[in-house]
């Protein structure tokens, strides 16, 4: 990471000063501009982790490319999946603008010293999965992410401008495609409600810790680089996935679910957050598999990244 | 009209089982740019495989395989999933696993150099279906031909490494280069109509394509034999590799368990 | 007789799915006495997962899937090829691919030492069947563990590059380690009617002779977190890895492609 | 291969009259006797053919054992790759007696330069071929092999004693799945009758070329390294198999074969010999794949094997 050069405490106060001005006026903060070193470590840790789910959810999804049930389903998840990679890769592109690498995020990835959604720890066994992942957990993904596009780092929110226009998208063909299985067979029905089982708790913890246990959310929001904390998302997803399950045909895996009048919102059950601890620090059920599988495809990728990387050297030098 | 199925079903076939190995690189590419492009040439493959396959049950219904009554199978998703081994035409050449980078170069630049000389002559095909498929091919496989061709270039004069494996690549591919151009009765009879083309017709033309490709990375063609037809046939006849079976039960598995499902 | 079928099907499955991937080695291994080794204990393995599924049915026919009438199909492999994937009980701890050679030996190892464990306590077990399964098992898996013990050895004090791979197989089979001493209601019951084990009940026992071969190879337990459930459940409740649906593809095409079929 | 030892003229026609004289009361030559250096070369060819032939041959069966439709069978299948795989082993001591190697002999196989029977570059494409591949391949196998367990050389004789014994128990397995099938569904059938027709003429072709065009025969058979002609084992395979066919109720696909009365043998119709020819260059449909299998087992083993001789090595020492 670039730091950025030395300057004297006065300098440093004005800089700062008109930084907070940005802030405060919702504007954006862009490469070229002063930042405290804090709220670049911060923005580049959240964009990582970004980048880092994209790519790693690229799996769980791409396990089902080859077994798609029908040649229209698998140009559809073909697509998705090739855009997540076209996520990852604007998202690595506005860390570049920050000073760090693709290379070097990479390596944080495979070293385990940075993070990616939790969510794709958990694997995908059925079909029914990648519906489930287009409704649920896009849609929870949206949730975090469009308050983004209005976040106070440039390359970041116009990133996720595009970004959130794909993943609704995305969330439409996967609630499509279980709403057709829904209409399908009975077992086909029976694959859908099991899928949903498997995915709900999991979907509610990708919001993150209640807001009480999350230290961090405090300062993000006061930078503008989060706009809403982990329970206000968290209750907006619940409200919107309630009548659209009820629209399905399926029912959440949860007893305490229910509509509160008084406060205009459904009230509902927490998920077990101990399981979250676990699945957060390497234990959940794919953890070593995802990053394994990262490392396995990115060091036998490494002559072919080197093979390029000395043939443009030859003809940089041929041609100068 | 049965000829004409036939026929589709060969060329729809090469791109529906290519398109599934190149899509078994999701994921899994050298770098995020591969990874797109691999997916986008899979993503052309399949489109070119579904209008096909759909223009081969509209020539001739006899080639769907019978669903169970009241499924809701489309005939692309009955030709494609409930076709048996035998019955699948595509050439041997797009069924072996990927292997290395270089393998999925050396592989993609033959395959889309012929069937871009294919699809070039096909744009002629008095059946308008087939030309207008064959016209919207074109361009997806100019792409494809000039991604790995700069690949190819790129993987000959990049390393010690990445040019060895280059040439080994060559030498398992190659013996599968010559059933491409290996002419079918069908496709003989299909030329004569002037709907569909002898790929005999088109191999100096792809050979003198892939000649320049190996002049400028300095590299011979290998001197490897030709890998042989079984009993007098090829893939064409439904005669395939070892890898298809493979291949087929992971492409198949859940259509098949739910021959009444909707999608 | 629910429960008993129950625990036939979690010691059955555990044999047939990890009986399936040693006998990828076949025409694999690095020399030929260790190609016919893996054989050795894939076709052991296979033959303990018909005694149990076997057993299973006899316990308690409703876990054998329908057949349509007529069908030749017996229930060992009604059980084996007509499941589909939430019904199969095995721990996940024998479903990923074998890796190198050396993933394929620590996995043994660890497996071979479990159910030894087991099998030596279920020789005394209340149901004669399960009792003379036991007793059979008891010689072959003796002879498991300690071939892979000796290349374990063998691996850990061979080379610098047999070592590292040894290390790093250790950190990639641990994580699966611990659910194999997870004991399901269903163990802890039969265990309790002096028909079935507890696996928690091995786990110091494993854990000794474990620690002792990592001992003489001097090297440690990977620090690695066990890999979690699946909500709540794991492969005892038929909730897999994304392994296992590759491997239910292969293993069971060609007998799904004939419910009538005699073999 | 250890040359023997230099030596004169007179010496040289005694140790040829003693040898010329086991042969002529077809005894043993064993490893320590004189041998004449053709006979040596001659055996170490064949017996190195017979050897890769047997652990390529693993590779067609191989291919079906993750696959095979009920579990007996897949035990059965196996079974019988590993046993291929023993065969493999016998078969490279007795070349090993000869001051051969197996490692020699395998990067010989691997580089091209030893052969192995041309019916494994055939592929197995349906669950019959394995019962088919049992019936007429280990059936032809048996034809060729029998008469060996007579032959000169007496380690490879002993082999050939040992593998003769399971080969037959595998034709009888083979011949069994096939008529299990025949009782089965029409699709069954179907499929025994397809595998039949491909492997038919690739299975005539295993005793190799017309004696008109076999110039080896001739100084084999005075050696007493093999015992039948080409065309008299091809003939009494073809007489075999003739009633096993009717008995299994497929039809064998040759219109010339009908029983000649006046010769006591069945007339039959040559193979096509040019794809023979094809074949054994290189040109089948697996040659290539089968080569490449092989060398990749062997290339991904080389560190375990050496791993297997440190350790020896070391241990060695320490005890010493």
């Amino acid at each position: 990471m670039t730091a950025s050069p030395p300057i004297c405490a006065d300098d440093e106060r004005d800089l700062l000063g008109r930084f907070d001005r940005v802030i405060a006026h919702n504007d954006r903060i862009e490469p070229r501009d002063w930042m405290p070193d804090k709220y670049r470590a911060t923005l580049v840790r959240q964009i990582a982790q970004h980048a880092h789910s994209e790519i790693i959810g690229m799996q769980p999804e791409g396990n089902w490319i080859t077994r798609a049930p029908s040649l229209r389903r698998k140009a559809i998840l073909l697509a998705k999946v090739q855009d997540e990679a076209g996520h990852g890769l604007y998202l690595y592109s506005a860390c570049e603008t920050l000073g760090v690498s693709r290379g070097e995020l990479t390596a944080k990835l495979i070293a385990g010293q940075q993070k990616y959604s939790s969510i794709f720890n958990y694997p995908t066994l059925s079909y029914a999965d990648v519906g489930t992942i287009g409704w649920l957990v896009d849609g929870a993904a949206i949730c975090n992410q469009v308050p983004l596009c209005r976040t106070s780092y440039g390359p970041y929110g116009r990133a996720m401008i595009r970004i959130c226009k794909e993943e609704s998208f995305h969330q439409r063909q996967g609630y499509e495609l279980l709403s057709t299985m829904m209409r399908g067979t009975e077992a086909q029905r029976a694959m859908v409600q099991e899928s949903v089982d498997r995915f709900w708790w999991p979907a509610l913890m990708m919001f993150g810790p209640p807001d009480a246990d999350s230290p961090n959310t405090t300062q993000s929001m006061a930078w503008g680089i989060k706009r809403d904390t982990n329970d206000e998302l968290r209750q907006k997803f619940v409200d919107m996935s309630v009548p659209q399950a009820a629209a399905l045909g399926v029912t959440l895996p949860d007893p305490q679910l229910t509509w509160n009048p008084e406060r205009g919102h459904h009230d509902f059950g927490q998920p077990n957050w101990d399981e979250f601890t676990t699945v957060v620090k390497g234990g959940g059920p794919c953890n070593a598999q995802r990053v394994a599988h990262r490392k396995r495809a990115h060091d036998e990728g490494a002559w072919v990244r080197e093979a390029a990387t000395a043939f443009a050297a030859r003809n940089q030098e041929r041609s100068s | 009209a049965a000829a004409l199925a036939a026929y589709c079903l060969m060329l729809g076939d090469d791109a529906l089982i290519y398109s599934h190995r190149l899509s078994e690189w999701a994921s899994n590419a050298p770098d995020l740019e591969e990874d797109i492009a691999l997916a986008n040439i899979a993503l052309d493959l399949l489109g070119q495989a579904r209008l096909l396959l759909a223009r081969a049950a509209a020539a001739d219904a006899r080639v769907v395989p019978p669903m169970p009554a009241g499924s809701p199978v489309p005939a692309e998703d009955a030709l494609a999933f409930f076709r048996d081994e035998p019955a699948f035409r595509n050439v041997r050449f797009v069924e072996p696993d990927n292997g290395d980078f270089a393998v999925t170069i050396v592989r993609l630049l033959i395959f889309a150099t012929y069937r871009l000389a294919l699809f070039e002559r096909l744009t002629g095909s008095a059946d308008p279906v087939l030309s207008a498929i064959a016209g919207k091919g074109v361009k997806e496989l100019t792409y494809h031909r000039d991604y790995a061709g700069r690949w190819f270039v790129t993987l000959a004069q990049g390393t010690v490494e990445s040019r060895s494996r280059l040439e080994s690549a060559l030498t398992l591919v190659w013996p599968l280069h010559d059933e491409l151009f290996r002419s079918h009765p069908i496709e003989k009879l299909l030329a004569g109509q002037g709907v569909g083309v002898d790929p005999a017709d088109a191999a100096a033309e792809v050979d003198v394509l892939l000649d320049q490709v190996l002049s400028v990375s300095d590299l011979d063609r290998p001197s490897v034999a030709a890998m042989g037809p079984v009993s007098n046939g090829t893939g064409r006849d439904g005669r395939h590799t070892e890898a298809m079976g493979h291949l087929l039960a992971q492409l198949q598995v859940v259509a098949r368990a739910h021959p009444n499902g909707r999608w």
